[in-house]
């Protein structure tokens, strides 16, 4: 009796290893890519901290393959997206770029959505010499590190320095503010980074920094902080960071009595910001993003995201569709599916018509293209500033 | 401001905060007390409760104290079937692998609900005036209020079934020792299953306040105020109601106090490092006696 | 030649057939670079968990904040081997001895205290350790550290492995081992032994601390950043998932957790919408037909057919 | 020659509660004591004082000449005081072996290094503990049962076990705590004889709890009754017999 459950349970161990075994060995290969089809690696944070972020940049990047896919696909082959999880962390991004380049075979990466997740897989991709795109990663060095430029990196979102810079314009010049306070998201290398440029580039300016605090992704309540930061008095909170929180931050700042502008920046851009602060709470804020959604040349975007997914795009769904467009382009004018013949034909993308406007890339692979600086008033938005590229 | 009303203003923020930690804690320490697991799905459970109570406003179109009492409802239904299924069948495992089932619970309630709700938050209408009430020139928020009221309410109304109703007396004498409570003929499962539902029931009012006061609602919502929860529980002594009352009120002044007065980037930090050195020195927590094992 | 070196010597054979087959495969490019980050990936978990094991398996020590001890071994060997160009292996034993002299550190006051109180301790300890690093801007901070060298190889986290399995298994197959076992099972009576219960709770704190450490510098030097959000309490909670999973205080049972945890989540890799709800419901159904893990408190000698792998305990059953 | 241990005035409250009062205590080299007294009259609670689970009140406790007040349990099982445990605490999911083997922990000198790298004096020393271990288990007649697991045995196996497991700790002292209970009368028969046995093999001094009356006065030198915290007599198997105040004590009536 005692041998028998022992033998029965050497049995179960064993056959749960060769099962494993087996999935191993299933999961080794790996499908060769079909001759008609053009593989594209979507690594994306589908779950964790950031996983909103990351499922908006691909709905917007499904999107533009969608529409390129129905319209004959690109010289007769059709586009697929092979989707990966990395989990809103860094080395599971590596796992993941891993997979879809050694295991899936595709030909370009495009995300994820985050600059850490992407930093990770840039090695990665450059050892396999296999292109990436990373739609809203800001940090400058995501595309050059040491004074050199990633060759198989590429971006569709404007850098850091660049916002932080005009946000500090705009609240030395159109706000005329003295003084601000910086409240930035410190598990954020985005925020963190936007709050520092903004710091410097203000008091280069004249004006006067303050106050520095930070918060944590997913705090939910920010009224501690906020009332510390209210002592300062200063003229304008600047506060780069995600519409989640944004949305909190400003609704329980105004209930705590703080009346001076918010600003922000392209973080900001999404309507759930007005659902969750109210928008009685969001009169006098303002925050730099890419595109107006007034602008006539974006309509067509909206129109077809708002069919698509019966919900009005945000800022990580139109970087997703711009990425997408960027790549739909460097294949067509590469002629295959070769990713150095791909990763030549991003470096040279100009004056390409994407959603979000018109852009081409320079020569850091950054992608110029024009700000615009939104105001909300009562529950809409209207531009106050259009700043195009230098 | 000057330095006192600062320091009045944080503690008003604090015990704001610290009353949603207790009301999540309350939940915990019952499921404890009861039982001895650590029930690491409690705060996915308040998750859920959040959104049931989301579904219950904006599809069913129900006022906010029917949506409250529908997501109470509801999530204590799923607080007793999760016990059933998962806890239930462990009863005599090794604790540790109990934990390791509730991890698993905790995960599969979050990526379910992300695969079924999407991880997008979503945003409760409004159903309350979020008027800032300004006492004595500090801003209170009737919503605090609010919460800070249900929660003590939900205190006493606690105390008082553990105290001196049956099925409070059939738990206090389940948690002092399941087999002979079973002996003198108590249904330990069913009362384990009812402090499962209430424990759960309790979870979901608090995801319907909170859902309603920071408007925003998300699948992974539960992490850290459950574990804040949990260490307010701890901090307070872990099983005692009162304690998870007390242990969450610290708890939130302390984190209020930090970002108010040193840097909210160490608030975590401090609100650890302060239940470790109460540890130290009250090894069972504030209210916690200490038992020594008998040799 | 005694019978327990003989053993030693049939494990070491064991692992040298094992590696040169895996090894085999990877450079004849059997194996894509896919599973090969992971085979390295779960090499490391391996490390993890049969240190954590030492702690909640053997000792009985409750501690929920591995990941915090592999933070800190991940952080100093980094800034060792990039900022100091050191070689991989200063950055390892220097990773472990800061994670030793952490958990020594640490272990000293905390120890005192009794279960899930532990739990939650080790839990916030670990939580502090990430915040701190969170606020350093030495080290990059939240936004992670940057342009690490890529060293960690197969033959370098097998043969870590390796050690790390050995030492463990010899340090439990010693008086001091037992005087930790000894404790988990009763404290009273392990005192009244006289075994100092304090020294071996901290001594096995501290032990496995160290590997926690070496791990994280191993892994650390896989990607080219490492940022501290990968070592949450959900990492923590991780690890205690493969030591109990596999099953507490047996060893074969923390390389059989790590294989399958680690395995599971790569091979699923493929369904990113599902993976993490099968994880979970995989996780939950193995423990209603295995809650004492894979192999409860036996290894894997003790079933018939590897008893020859172990000839020391003659009689056993 | 002075006595191997020594307690003097030794009070130890619980609260408000006297344990234990004003007890004086002294035991020879070799001496064979019992300690006696009705349920909750504080003997375990002396246990736990000579062997630092509880540190007294006030008082003093002295073994082989030096204080060991203020030592924590470990420190004074390796000055050689050994005891067990009226509820079994025996390492129970462990083989029998290895619960004998754990206690001869003190008495190993290899070290931490030896022992992970299997050098040194680590294999001599391991297989002397196997061999020291196994020739125990054969005293009590457990050595068949080696490699089972503790918690397996039957209740007066473990008894047994309990005692093999603290001679292991090589202790001049042993305490026993009511190692007959729950045996039957042949069982204490034999641990009887067996506690006469390892008392001169191993030149023990051993203080034992006992309520099973025919094993105290059957192998007792001499014999100490508690009440209440008290020692109210003390003297020979005999003069315990026929003292008033135990008889009292025992079968109650007016006092």
């Amino acid at each position: 009796m005692l041998f028998g459950k022992r033998g029965r349970r050497v049995a179960g161990m064993l056959l749960g290893t060769m099962l494993l075994g087996g999935v191993l060995a299933g999961c080794g290969g790996g499908d060769k890519a079909k001759s008609d089809e053009i593989k594209v690696g979507a690594n994306f944070e589908m779950t964790g901290n950031v996983a909103n972020y990351g499922n908006a940049t691909f709905e917007g990047l499904q999107l533009a393959i969608d529409e390129a896919n129905a319209a004959g696909g690109i010289n007769g082959k059709k586009i697929t997206l092979v989707k990966a999880d990395s989990k809103s962390e860094a080395s599971e991004a590596a796992n993941a770029a891993t997979k879809l380049i050694s295991d899936d075979k595709v030909s370009v990466l495009v995300g994820p959505a985050t600059t850490g997740s992407v930093l990770a897989e840039v090695r990665i991709a450059t050892d396999a010499k296999v292109p990436i795109i990373a739609p809203c990663a800001t940090s400058p060095k995501v595309t050059v590190e040491n004074g050199k430029v990633q060759p198989y990196v590429f971006r569709s979102c404007f850098i850091d320095p660049q916002q932080g810079d005009v946000m500090a314009a705009f609240a030395k010049d159109n706000l005329k503010a003295k003084t601000a306070v910086v409240y930035v998201d410190s598990s954020s290398d985005y925020s963190k980074s936007l709050g520092q440029v903004f710091k410097e580039k203000f008091e280069a300016a004249g004006g006067k920094v303050l106050m520095e605090e930070a918060f944590l992704q997913k705090d939910q309540d920010f009224k501690a902080t906020l009332t510390k930061l209210m002592t300062a008095n200063a003229d304008v909170m600047f506060v780069p960071a995600y519409y989640e929180e944004v949305g909190k931050i400003v609704k329980q700042a105004r209930e705590i009595g703080f009346t001076k502008p918010i600003i922000g920046t392209d973080g900001w851009d999404d309507p759930k910001v007005a659902d969750i602060a109210g928008k009685d709470a969001l009169n006098n804020t303002y925050f730099s993003t890419h595109y107006s959604d007034k602008d006539e040349s974006v309509k067509p975007f909206i129109d077809a995201f708002q069919k698509k997914y019966n919900k009005a795009p945000n800022v990580f769904a139109a970087l997703g569709y711009d990425a997408g467009k960027m790549l739909i382009d460097a294949i067509k004018r590469a002629g295959g599916v070769d990713s150095e013949k791909i990763t030549k034909a991003l470096a040279e993308t100009k004056d390409l018509k994407v959603g979000t406007g018109i852009l081409s890339m320079d020569a850091n692979h950054n992608p110029i293209k024009q700000a615009v600086i939104l105001e909300n008033k009562d529950g809409d938005r209207v531009m106050v500033a259009k700043i195009m590229p230098k | 401001m000057d330095f006192g009303s600062h320091l009045i203003q944080q503690l008003i923020n604090g015990i704001s905060l610290g009353s949603v930690y207790a009301l999540i804690a309350l939940g915990y320490t019952m499921v404890y007390g009861i039982i001895k697991l650590i029930n690491f799905a409690h705060g996915d459970i308040y998750m859920v409760g959040a959104y049931v109570g989301f579904f219950a406003i904006t599809v069913a179109h129900m006022g906010i104290f029917p949506a409250l009492i529908v997501s109470m409802v509801v999530t204590g239904l799923l607080g007793m079937v999760v016990e059933r299924l998962a806890y239930k069948p462990l009863r005599h495992a090794p604790r540790i692998s109990v934990l390791i089932t509730a991890i698993g619970v905790s995960f599969f309630l979050e990526y379910g609900s992300m695969y079924f709700v999407s991880p997008t938050p979503r945003t409760f209408p409004r159903v309350f005036e979020t008027e800032g009430l300004t006492i004595a020139g500090f801003t209170v928020n009737g919503q605090q209020l609010l919460i800070f009221a249900i929660t003590l309410v939900l205190m006493v109304l606690l105390t008082y079934i553990v105290q001196y109703t049956k099925i409070g007396k059939a738990m206090r004498a389940v948690s002092f020792d399941t087999e002979t409570a079973q002996l003198m003929g108590i249904d330990a499962n069913r009362v384990i299953s009812v402090t499962f539902g209430i424990g759960s029931a309790l979870a979901a009012a608090g995801g319907v306040l909170v859902g309603v006061y920071y408007n925003s609602i998300d699948p992974l919502m539960g992490i850290m105020p459950g574990l804040k929860a949990f260490v307010a529980a701890v901090l307070g002594g872990i099983g005692i109601i009162p304690g998870a009352m007390a242990g969450g009120l610290i708890l939130g002044i302390i984190e209020a106090l930090v970002s108010g007065f040193i840097s909210s980037t160490f608030r975590d930090a401090a609100a650890f490092a302060i239940l470790i050195l109460v540890l130290l020195f009250k090894p069972s927590g504030l209210f916690g006696k200490n038992t020594q094992e008998k040799v | 030649m005694n019978i327990q070196r003989k053993n030693d010597l049939m494990y070491l054979v064991l692992g040298l057939v094992i590696f040169g087959i895996v090894y085999g495969l990877m450079e004849g490019g059997m194996i894509g670079s896919f599973w090969k980050l992971n085979i390295i990936i779960i090499c490391i978990n391996i490390i993890m968990s049969a240190s954590l094991n030492l702690i909640n398996g053997y000792t009985g020590q409750f501690s929920l904040g591995h990941a915090g001890f592999m933070a800190v071994g991940c952080y100093v060997s980094v800034i060792l081997t990039t900022n100091f160009h050191m070689p991989l292996i200063v950055g390892m034993l220097a990773g472990g001895a800061a994670a030793a002299l952490l958990g020594c550190l640490i272990g000293l006051p905390t120890l005192r205290l009794n279960g899930d109180y532990l739990a939650i301790a080790t839990l916030g300890l670990g939580e502090i350790i990430r915040i701190v690093i969170m606020n350093i801007n030495y080290v990059g901070g939240a936004a992670g550290f940057t342009g690490i060298p890529h060293l960690t190889t197969f033959p370098w986290v097998f043969f870590t492995m390796l050690v790390t399995l050995f030492f463990i298994k010899n340090f439990v197959n010693s008086t001091h081992g037992r005087a930790c076992i000894a404790i988990r099972e009763n404290e009273i009576a392990a005192g009244a032994m006289g075994i100092n219960t304090t020294k071996y709770k901290v001594m096995a704190f501290t032990i496995g601390a160290a590997f926690a450490g070496i791990a994280g510098a191993l892994f650390a030097h896989c990607f080219y950043i490492i940022n501290p959000s990968s070592f949450t309490f959900m990492a923590s909670f991780n690890y205690l998932i493969m030591v109990v999973l596999g099953g507490l205080g047996s060893l074969t049972g923390s390389v059989a957790g790590a294989f399958v945890v680690t395995a599971l989540s790569a091979a699923l890799a493929s369904w990113p919408e599902f993976r993490m709800i099968i994880y979970a419901l995989a996780l939950i159904l193995l423990m209603f037909y295995r809650p004492q893990g894979l192999f409860g408190y036996v290894e894997l000698t003790a079933f018939k057919p590897f008893r020859f792998l172990d000839r020391t305990k003659g009689g056993r059953e | 020659m002075k006595p191997l241990l020594k307690a003097s005035h030794v009070v130890e409250m619980f609260g408000g509660l006297k344990a234990v009062s004003d007890f004086n205590v002294y035991l020879e080299q070799g001496e064979l004591i019992g300690l006696i007294g009705p349920n909750g009259a504080g003997k375990t609670t002396a246990f736990n004082l000579f062997t630092g689970v509880y540190q007294p009140t006030s008082g003093e406790i002295e073994f082989d000449g030096q204080s060991i007040v203020g030592l924590a349990p470990y420190q004074i099982t390796q000055r050689g005081i050994a005891r067990t445990f009226q509820n079994i605490r025996l390492f129970s999911e462990l083989s029998v072996l290895d619960n004998v083997k754990i206690a001869f922990h003190d008495h190993v000198k290899y070290g931490l290094l030896e022992a992970v790298l299997r050098v040194g004096r680590y294999t001599e020393e391991e297989r002397q503990i196997e061999r020291d271990s196994l020739e125990l288990l054969k005293i009590f007649h457990l050595k068949d049962k080696a490699y089972e697991t503790a918690k397996n045995l039957p209740y007066g196996a473990q008894r047994r076990l309990e005692i093999a497991r603290a001679l292991a700790a090589k202790p001049k002292l042993l305490l026993l705590d009511e190692p007959a209970a729950g045996m039957n009368p042949q069982e204490t028969q034999e641990l009887m004889e067996m506690i006469r046995w390892i008392r001169k093999e191993f030149n023990l001094t051993i203080l034992l709890i006992e309520h099973d009356m025919s094993l105290v006065m059957g192998i007792c030198e001499r014999i100490y009754v508690l009440e209440y915290g008290h020692i109210i007599a003390h003297g020979t198997p005999e003069e315990i017999q026929n003292n008033p105040e135990v008889i009292r004590a025992y079968l109650g009536g007016a006092s």
